[in-house]
């Protein structure tokens, strides 16, 4: 089982943040050690009826004592607050040559727009050492689009748009979070960051407009079979919202708790009235012989991307 | 004869009423800090907003019944008036009655004040000035405008009629016990709580009903 | 601040009803004109400033308040510090959100 | 009645002369029209200690959900309100008012040498408003709890969520106005009740933490009153005051509610300040290091406290430019709280010092507040909170300074003044072991929260990535060993009440007015007036002392004081 001791570093600002980490955490185990030292010294050395000299206290522990290490730690802070201030400066300005990625956070899920058009949910790939500029929304609540791995976190909040940037330089999958509390799907927010060479990110983007043929055919299917007709209400009052369904957990109305895998949609689509979601009632006809086995799994493959195929479990 | 009312008047930790006397305003005083920064939420809410929606403001600031506003600023003034006068002349047992009428004069006023305020959210209603689907003005941020009218002029009514509340208490047990209406630093308490929300009100008259005006 | 030691002293004079009506007086014929004059001010287009114009009569009208109707000016050091502390946070307050809100156009990152 | 658990109670006298505890009478109905600060002290004791162990039990669910990275023990709705009443109830009806309320209504006019608070009638309404905010704080957790979070945000909070957010708006709404009272009623009474003698630089630093905890428990609640009003208009009336398709800036919603819970934090640290600062001169017979410079950093913490509050907001899309301003800020307010840690450490040189149980609270408050304000550094650093914010770092930090720092302190003054309080000693050596045992059940539950904090453990996760499950065992772990280590002084600080050795008037030998009454102490405190003409803490004679002080020296040395 593995577990994470230091959140990866895939980009030079994440570096940079580390530096200052490491460096406050030197600091602080120094201060830390002296203070906890100091007081056991002292604890032992002067116990009640201990040989240890008292009396007095020595002529130099005075006013000067205490005026010294009022002013050492106001300018050791100032110090450190220089520090972490130029960082943040330096670092978090974006270039004006970044790539712009829109990002729309919905209630439990993050849709994802590149500029050539490529969709995503919860899932953001990004080409390697390319400046990248995230443009952020929100549909509803508070979210926050959080990277660990880039050390960036940006508050995305409903009403006006909010800007983070980074420039990804190590391949591979990360972890996508949402770090502000936004209601029942908060922690299955998440999603994946894959940071690929330029060439594997260019084979991506063209295998995108495939998928988007798939998922176009499924959305065809999905409104001419009147499906979108009930689950795309606006209040969901009749049928269940299907988007952040998939590989997430469904509570039924007979108390049992069921994860929404390819059988449930399968199923559902079939027989309807078998596993009805809690507080909805079995009104949905079954499709069982209007739907070809390919009309199935394109419609299946069409709710699929519209909770981010695999999302975390 | 004093003496009885003197202990009437003494609260039980204290042995001297003058110490009583300070430390009763001392508290008012604080407390009226407090809820300065109470309302002071909303003064900072209001500043926001005129901030990020000036046309919106100005806008919805014209709507707002400036006769209705005017009136109350000078009714209130009157009343914030009378309490000073019957908190001053509260502490000669002669005067006691004079003070006490101007008791009565600041509850009138207070009275005639919630009036003139539901006469306005009368009007209000009629012209569809709650923020909300049928809203009249369409500038953005005249509906924002509008909600911290309706929740500043209810909290602030909400304190006025508290303070109907203590001026009643002080009318009808200073007339059951004019020796205790004369030593008991209530008069001053209450004189001060009055003070507080009129000066509440002037600040709140000058964010709701001048902004606008101009157009 | 300690507070002086209360004198026994003799119950003062009853004084006239005009000597205690007088200040009060005085200062509500003020707050009525800066009243008047505030409002007057309103409807003469000053376009932005307007606001703060207005706010200034505001505080003018509440210092006034604040000294002849609640005694500020017979109250010891104590409580003046106290109705003067509730406005210091409040500029705190105010001060501080205003400088994320005025800045948000010039350095948003 | 929210603390019907009577049968706790340790207000069952024994058979002789009881001070307060008999004299006042002994019917409830004594105890619920009390005006004697003593007693409103213990009312306030009874009612903070259920609402403890009910936020207790909330999280100990949540952590026990935490076990396994799925979400399989609790709903994520069931989760979401478990945290959100542990935040809620730990904030407003245990933290703040666990020190002021109890031992602040308790100790202060003792101290000051006064018979009474200011203002004892208010006194008992302030607690009557904490009881009826309490009886909100169950309807809304019969009715299902409120799923937002302690932090209410905007627009979830006001537009989104469905769970009963309206009770608890109106408990923290009326518990906080009963907090504002009680300030009032402390400034007003250190300004006024002082006893001859008894100077501003004479003044215990426990009465000087309750004055500069009582200006920000004055001047901050009110803002939040007004936010979570504003809420309760947006919820209630649709007045849309936050909603971002009117124009309405959730933004403002946060500055109006940091504005006041940044110095609520302070409110909940600074009496525990006080309470160290009492302690640790006494057991270890020295006087306080820097009297002074204490007093300055206990009020500059509380008067800086008011300007640092955006820290919590740099992620939040506040501008560059006030990031800058308020991480400053922040790093302002630090310095008091590291000069403290020093003045504290360094009372203990060329002392005599005794290691009871409240001294190894001390201790350990020292200790985990230490860690505690130097991860505060970390976070106020811009670049480090923009990856720990929102994360378990964060949890780990507060809790450090709440639950390291003031419940540890709340059980030192629990020790400290428990003779004082109930005539009777504890036990001293499982109290002890309590003490211990508490110190390494809070590193062992908070500590891993650190690691995976930093590792991207985001905070109100109900299922997580599996690489951050060792750290979640091993917390809910340790939090098994902490609640064992708070039920602990339950039991045995109850059993004292029947069974302890009856308690001598001064049974540490400390200087301060309030060991100079019997204990328990009659209702008047004191028959004629003290008058004080010592520094505080006269703990040995300034101009030299005995190479090797014997027992009697000490009791000689303590003669100063009348």
């Amino acid at each position: 089982m593995n577990f994470a001791i230091f959140p990866p570093e895939a980009s030079r600002q994440a570096h940079e943040v580390d530096l200052i980490f490491l460096a406050l955490l030197a600091a602080s185990v120094l201060i830390l050690l002296g203070v906890l030292v100091t007081g056991i010294v002292f604890a032992v050395r002067y116990r009640r009826g201990s040989p240890a000299k008292r009396g007095q206290l020595p002529e130099w522990i005075n006013r000067e004592v205490e005026i010294t290490w009022t002013v050492g730690t106001l300018f050791a802070f100032i110090f450190i607050f220089w520090f972490a201030g130029v960082t943040f400066l330096a670092e978090y300005k974006a270039p004006p040559n970044a790539e712009e990625i829109h990002v729309v956070g919905k209630q439990w899920m993050w849709k994802i727009e590149h500029p050539d058009g490529a969709r995503e949910i919860n899932e953001l790939h990004v080409p390697m050492n390319v400046p990248i500029r995230l443009v952020m929304t929100s549909q509803d609540v508070i979210h926050s689009f959080f990277l660990p791995a880039l050390r960036i976190k940006q508050d995305v909040v409903p009403g006006r748009y909010t800007t983070t940037s980074f420039n990804a330089d190590r391949p591979g999958t990360y972890n996508l979070f949402c770090a502000e509390f936004c209601g029942r799907g908060h922690s299955t927010m998440g999603g994946r960051l894959i940071v690929e060479t330029k060439a594997n990110y260019q084979k991506w983007a063209q295998a995108q407009h495939h998928v988007m043929d798939v998922a176009g055919q499924g959305r065809a299917l999905f409104t001419r079979m009147g499906c979108s007709g009930c689950h795309e209400q606006k209040d969901h009052t009749i049928a269940p919202d299907l988007a952040g369904l998939y590989a997430g957990y469904v509570q039924l109305t007979d108390g049992r708790v069921v994860r929404a895998d390819d059988a449930y949609l399968r199923d559902s689509i079939l027989q309807p009235t078998k596993d009805v979601v809690a507080g909805y009632k079995p009104i949905m006809p079954s499709f069982k012989n209007a739907l070809s086995e390919g009309q199935l799994q394109l419609i299946i493959d069409y709710l699929k991307t519209l909770s981010g195929d695999g999302g975390t479990p | 004869m004093t003496t009885s009312a003197e202990d009437r008047a003494l609260r039980e930790p204290w042995d001297d009423l003058e110490r009583q006397r300070q430390a009763a305003l001392t508290g008012i005083w604080f407390f009226s800090a407090s809820e300065l920064l109470f309302f002071g939420g909303l003064f900072v809410a209001y500043a926001v907003n005129f901030y990020l929606w000036p046309h919106g403001s100005m806008e919805a600031g014209g709507h707002t019944g400036l006769a209705y506003g005017l009136s109350n600023t000078v009714v209130l003034l009157l009343s914030s008036a009378a309490v000073a006068v019957a908190a001053a002349s509260a502490r000669w047992p002669a005067l006691g009655r004079f003070s006490r009428a101007c008791v009565w004069v600041t509850m009138i006023l207070g009275v005639a004040f919630l009036t003139i305020k539901g006469l306005e959210y009368r009007h209000d209603i009629e012209e569809r000035l709650i923020p909300g689907p049928g809203f009249p003005i369409e500038a953005r941020g005249a509906q924002l405008f509008f909600a911290f009218y309706w929740t500043s002029t209810a909290l602030h009514a909400v304190h006025l009629t508290v303070g109907l509340g203590l001026l009643l208490r002080l009318a009808i047990v200073g007339a059951r016990d004019p020796q205790w209406y004369s030593k008991t630093p209530a008069v001053n308490v209450t004189a001060l709580y009055w003070g507080f929300v009129d000066v509440v009100w002037t600040i709140l008259f000058v964010l709701i009903y001048l902004p606008g005006r101009a157009t | 601040m300690r507070f002086p030691r209360p004198r026994k002293a003799k119950a003062p004079p009853t004084p006239s009803i005009g000597s205690l009506v007088r200040a009060p007086l005085i200062a509500l014929v003020v707050l009525l004109i800066l009243l008047a004059a505030n409002i007057a001010t309103a409807y003469l287009n000053l376009g932005g400033g307007q606001i703060y114009l207005n706010i200034a009569f505001a505080l003018v009208s509440v210092g006034l308040i604040g000294t002849v109707f609640m005694e500020l000016r017979k109250e010891n050091a104590l409580n003046r510090l106290c109705a003067a502390a509730g406005f210091a946070w409040l500029a705190i307050f105010l001060l501080l959100t205003f400088g994320d809100y005025l800045s948000r156009t010039i350095m948003p990152f | 009645m929210t603390d019907a658990t009577l049968d706790h109670a340790p207000d069952k006298p024994g058979d002789d002369h009881l001070g307060y505890l008999s004299e006042g009478g002994h019917t409830l109905w004594s105890w619920l029209t009390t005006t004697d600060h003593k007693r409103i002290g213990i009312l306030y004791a009874l009612t903070i200690t259920v609402f403890f162990f009910i936020g207790g039990v909330a999280i100990a669910i949540a952590r026990l959900e935490l076990v396994t990275p799925a979400q399989d023990l609790v709903s994520a709705d069931t989760y979401d309100r478990l945290f959100s009443m542990h935040g809620i109830i730990m904030v407003w009806f245990f933290l703040v008012p666990s020190i002021p309320t109890t031992f602040g209504n308790f100790l202060l006019p003792m101290m000051i040498g006064a018979r009474d608070l200011a203002f004892p009638k208010l006194n008992l309404f302030s607690w009557y408003l904490t009881a009826i905010g309490g009886i909100f704080v169950f309807v809304a957790l019969l009715a299902g709890g409120t799923d937002t979070g302690w932090t209410f945000y905007v627009p979830y909070a006001s537009n989104y969520s469905d769970s009963n957010v309206l009770p608890a708006l109106i408990a923290i709404f009326i518990s906080g106005f009963g907090t504002i009272a009680t300030g009032i009623n402390f400034i007003t009474t250190i300004h006024t009740m002082r006893a001859p003698g008894m100077y501003w630089f004479r003044l215990p630093l426990f009465v000087w933490s309750m004055y500069a905890v009582s200006l920000a428990i004055v001047l901050a609640p009110p803002v939040l009153a007004m936010a979570l009003t504003a809420i309760a208009a947006e919820r209630v009336f649709g007045l849309p005051l936050f909603n971002p398709a009117d124009g309405g800036d959730p933004l403002l919603y946060q500055h109006l509610f940091w504005f006041y819970s940044h110095p609520a934090v302070y409110i909940m640290i600074l009496p525990a300040m006080g309470v160290v600062s009492e302690v640790i001169p006494c057991f270890a017979r020295r006087r306080l290091f820097g009297y002074s410079f204490m007093v300055y950093a206990l009020v500059a913490i509380a008067v800086i406290g008011f300007s640092v509050w955006g820290h919590h907001m740099f992620v939040s899309g506040q501008s560059a430019y006030a990031n800058l301003v308020f991480s400053f800020m922040s790093f302002m307010v630090a310095v008091p709280s590291a000069i403290k840690v020093f003045n504290w450490t360094a009372t203990l040189y060329r002392g005599q010092i005794s290691f009871e149980a409240p001294m190894l609270y001390s201790f350990g408050f020292v200790g985990l507040f230490t860690m505690g304000g130097l991860t505060g550094l970390f976070l106020a650093s811009i670049p480090i909170d923009i990856q720990a914010t929102d994360t378990y770092f964060v949890i780990a930090h507060f809790h450090y300074i709440m639950v390291g720092g003031t419940v540890s302190a709340f059980f030192a003054a629990l020790h400290f003044w428990w003779p004082k309080v109930t005539g009777r000693m504890y036990p001293e050596a499982v109290a002890r072991f309590a003490a211990i045992l508490m110190f390494f059940g809070f590193n062992f539950t908070f500590f891993p929260q650190f690691i995976m904090g930093w590792a991207g453990m985001p905070r109100r996760y109900g299922s997580y990535p599996p690489e951050f499950q060792i750290y979640h065992v091993l917390s809910t772990a340790g939090a098994g060993v902490l609640g064992i280590a708070y039920l602990m002084p339950l039991f045995y600080l109850t059993w004292s009440i029947f069974y302890g050795r009856r308690a001598p008037a001064n049974p540490w030998e400390a200087t301060g007015l309030e060991w100079q009454t019997p204990s328990p102490p009659p209702k008047h405190n004191f028959e004629r007036m003290p008058v004080v003409d010592t520094e505080p803490y006269a703990y040995h004679r300034r101009s030299e002392a005995p190479e090797v002080e014997t027992q009697t020296d000490q009791n000689e040395q303590m003669g100063g004081t009348p």
